[in-house]
């Protein structure tokens, strides 16, 4: 891993992405069957597969737009609108720059929460992709090195599902299981843990 | 999977080309997955946009055409459109006076379009609003009315919205009309059968032979029962009941009513349907005007029925009445 | 038996009173099992009766209306009406100028018509003429064209004939337009599950999960071949071949052309199908005028397809554009 | 059985083919679905039963008219009606008398099966309920007591049927399964033999 996030990070993380969404597709298809309408695995994969195609320009804020636009396209159910969401407002923070320090990585995860929270109405606490991102941002605060950066989001990724597990869904279309998603992880907290090993592996 | 299609790759992009083959009176794919009113919006009038997933014939691309819809953005089955599709059909409905965005309330669409509206905004300047449909009584408790789904109320909204913009409505005025429209209605459904999406290559829930699903959404959402499948007047009642105990209603209101399949569900078994809701509201003193019988918001090959009621008043009444074609409907 | 109803007994009747309920514009019930045009045959108009099973609406009720036909009798599921109820419907449509009986060529219907067309010809001294609907090109081969049984190709022959009545045509002018548009229409169908009688309580036959039968008729008679389910485009492909090879069409050749579900196949897999008809059309430079896309003569919940071409010259195009309408179809 | 065919005859015959009907419905509707619709028990048992609950005049006619009408009545299919214009034949020949002599069985037989070909436009030979008229017409000439009518009725259908079996259908919906029918049994002459075991019994 670079000493700081370039765009060849990013061609790098995407790589990753590519294989291991397509590897873990069946089972985040699976959990979304559960709870949801089941695509949540096709969305994942799809996104990054179309991600890998796209040219990453050196602006790391222009990458990260690159990056956006393939996951909208290419998957806008809402998993990957928020995705999309995400990327994007990382855009905007690295726009202009050829090298992002891995210090901003706790900052970039809580602009793209406030932004996630914004386009889907979602509040924290609701078990969703949202409660995710924002204990990966705490848990990342202060961090510098790509591999205590890992170390962090993998713990945290750990504790959030199983802190999230036994309450009810109150966001997206799991909502409407509340009661039958007690002791279900989240599909969308789950597609966030596949993306994490998949970088911190 | 038993459908005849070539691919489940191809179905929709497929499905829109034989639509607008067939029918090119009303519908032109300006771009893939953008249907538009064929002659466009005329100038000056307020375009009215919707989109959503596949699968759901006529809704939504079959509702476009005069007097109706101008546009729009289609998703895969059963899935969002993108916000490009959606920013590419508000492009192409506005006429000059702005766009109505009416679909329904589904977080992926309604995340999707935001960011559509976004987008034509910033580039394009043209001013848009927004009109959830959200008339599925089963899917969330009146407190949390504005949670519930989208389903066949749709049509009523696309109906007398698509009519005030024909009559030179402001986009504050169209907006207006479909936002009442949207008050008006409250829908029920229940499901004798899942349906196949194409992609996912098996049913979207498994049912017992003689078994029925109350309040079951138009994706196969869950519902509030399942049990054995009754008589059609024990279900014809539970829905009427359900439906007035959302909207209470009495002597001397008007409505319209919305008997619907959702898809394998024959017009015989809807009739039978419609034959007892009448006689329900008819104890009520309420007055059924144009009432709808057929398939107008579907699941594919999901056997079930809906039953959506539209509270009227002069106003609306006059919009329904309104002059109106597209390959599926005609007023 | 997954159907909405209330008792297979009661199921023919309620559909019907629904039926009437629910567009009182077009259709009325002077008796039971019989369905008049609202308003009745305008006087000295020729009137067109049509009568056969229950379960494939809109075929037949579903036609009755201003510029298709005058009355419609209605037997069981799949059965005959009687020769009194077709008599009664006869009489009914009779705005003196007498009736034209327009109907498939099925075995119980042909008695019974035969019989109530000498009742009323002995009693009432009505006229009446009848063409019979042989259109289904796997029931017979073409030497015996005159045993095939009508299926979806009706449609064409009650809006041909029902027009021509409409513009004043006397009753041997009707019988003319009706037998000329009988025979240009060539249909074949497909089917992918059967559909279940009310009375019989079973499905009316057992086909495979992944298998399709070529050729099949409206009541799941035989058909020509049982395999695997194709892809969509080499089902059209086999279909417009077999009609192409029954009725050879070439450049400058107009038809129009009916895709027809034959219930729970929804409207995305006709488009599909209709997709590559059309291409296969063009490429023998045959035109499709005025296009059908949907539900028009159906088997209840039956998944499965058919098309019907209809060879036009410029007496049936106009024909087929006059205006006509009814609940499920309006031009 | 009294020593003619008196309107007292025709009720205690129809009271023999309710039960009769009624019985062997379920083997009528198997025999027809293997080869049609399905509906030929149906048919029979509902056309004897409607008849059943008519009022039949002493005028053997009339009688025969009431039957006529009550089968077409309740059984439009193509076997009622074909038995309707059966029964409206005899009702011809036998207007204006209380009593018919047993010897114009085959007669009215003949009648019969003449207004059925003409009804039906159908030709014997085709294995249809019209051969089964035709030989018990034929097998009941010269013959003018019950007992031997019905000697000669039982084996004729018994016969008939078995001199069809093995040829193919050429009427009905039978027709479309030419091939099928080799080997099977013709439900309308099938329902026609249950009716004379009914009335021979
Ligand atoms: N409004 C929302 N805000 C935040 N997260 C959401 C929202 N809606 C859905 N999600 C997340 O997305 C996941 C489902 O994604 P996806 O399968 O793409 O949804 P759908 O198929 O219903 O559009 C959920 O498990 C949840 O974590
Ligand atoms: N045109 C005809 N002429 C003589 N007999 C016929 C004719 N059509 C049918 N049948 C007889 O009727 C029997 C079938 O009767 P039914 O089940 O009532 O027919 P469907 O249900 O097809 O109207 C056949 O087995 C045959 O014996
Ligand atoms: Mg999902
Ligand atoms: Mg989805
Ligand atoms: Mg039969
Ligand atoms: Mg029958």
């Amino acid at each position: 891993m670079s000493a700081v996030l370039t765009t060849a990070s990013l061609r790098s993380a995407v790589a990753l992405l590519v294989t291991a969404a397509e590897a873990k597709a069946p089972i985040l298809n699976a959990a979304d069957g559960k709870l949801g309408d089941g695509d949540l695995g096709i969305t994942v994969s799809e996104g990054w597969r179309e991600a890998s195609h796209r040219d990453l320009p050196p602006d790391v804020g222009m990458a990260f737009l690159a990056l956006a636009k393939a996951f909208q396209a290419a998957s806008p159910s809402s998993f990957g609108t928020l995705m999309a969401t995400a990327l994007m407002s990382a855009a905007g923070v690295c726009k202009g720059r050829t090298e992002v320090p891995w210090s901003e990585t706790s900052a970039l995860l809580g602009k793209a929460r406030d932004a996630m929270m914004a386009r889907g109405k979602g509040e924290l606490g609701q078990k969703s992709v949202l409660d995710m991102v924002d204990a990966l941002s705490t848990a990342t605060a202060g961090l510098t090195e790509p591999k205590a950066l890992a170390d962090a989001a993998l713990a945290a990724a750990a504790r959030t599902l199983g802190l999230f597990r036994d309450r009810p869904n109150g966001l997206g279309r799991a909502r409407m299981f509340a009661e039958k998603s007690i002791g279900l992880d989240d599909p969308g907290m789950l597609a966030a843990k596949v993306m994490i090993e998949a970088l911190a592996a | 999977m038993k459908k005849i299609l070539n691919s489940p790759e191809t179905y929709v992009d497929e499905m829109l080309e034989g639509l607008c083959a067939a029918h090119p009176q009303y519908y032109q794919q300006p771009e893939s997955r953008v249907i538009v009113r064929t002659g466009g919006t005329p100038a000056g009038q307020v375009g009215i946009v919707t989109g959503g997933g596949s699968g759901h014939l006529p809704v939504f691309t079959g509702y476009v055409g005069p007097g109706l819809l101008s546009a729009a953005a289609i998703g895969n089955v059963f899935a969002s459109p993108s916000a490009e599709k959606m920013a590419s059909a508000i492009r192409h409905a506005h006429g000059g006076a702005g766009v109505l965005l009416l679909y329904g309330n589904y977080g992926g669409d309604v995340m999707n379009f935001d960011m559509a509206a976004e987008m034509v905004g910033l580039e394009d300047d043209i001013a848009t609003t927004t009109v959830l449909l959200a008339d599925d009584v089963c899917s969330a408790p009146p407190e949390q009315a504005a949670k519930r789904r989208g389903v066949a109320g749709m049509v009523y909204a696309f109906k007398i919205a698509g009519a005030r913009a024909a009559q030179g409505g402001d986009l504050a005025a169209v907006t207006r009309a479909a936002r009442k429209a949207a008050d008006a209605c409250r829908s029920i459904g229940m499901a004798l059968t899942p349906c196949t999406v194409p992609q996912a290559g098996k049913p979207t829930f498994v049912i017992g032979e003689d078994e029925m699903e109350m309040g079951m959404g138009i994706h196969g959402e869950p519902g509030i029962w399942r049990g054995p499948l009754k008589a059609a007047d024990a279900i014809a009642d539970e829905m009427v009941d359900r439906l007035l105990a959302d909207l209470p209603l009495g002597k001397g209101d008007r409505i319209s009513l919305l008997v619907n399949s959702l898809g394998a569900t024959p017009p015989e078994e809807l009739y039978i349907l419609y034959r007892r809701a009448r006689a329900r509201f008819a104890d009520q003193g309420v007055k059924i005007v144009q009432p709808l019988v057929g398939r107008y918001a579907t699941s594919m090959e999901m056997a079930g029925a809906s039953i959506t009621l539209c509270r009227l008043d002069e106003e609306l009444e006059g919009l329904l009445k309104a002059p109106a074609e597209c390959a599926f409907w005609r007023v």
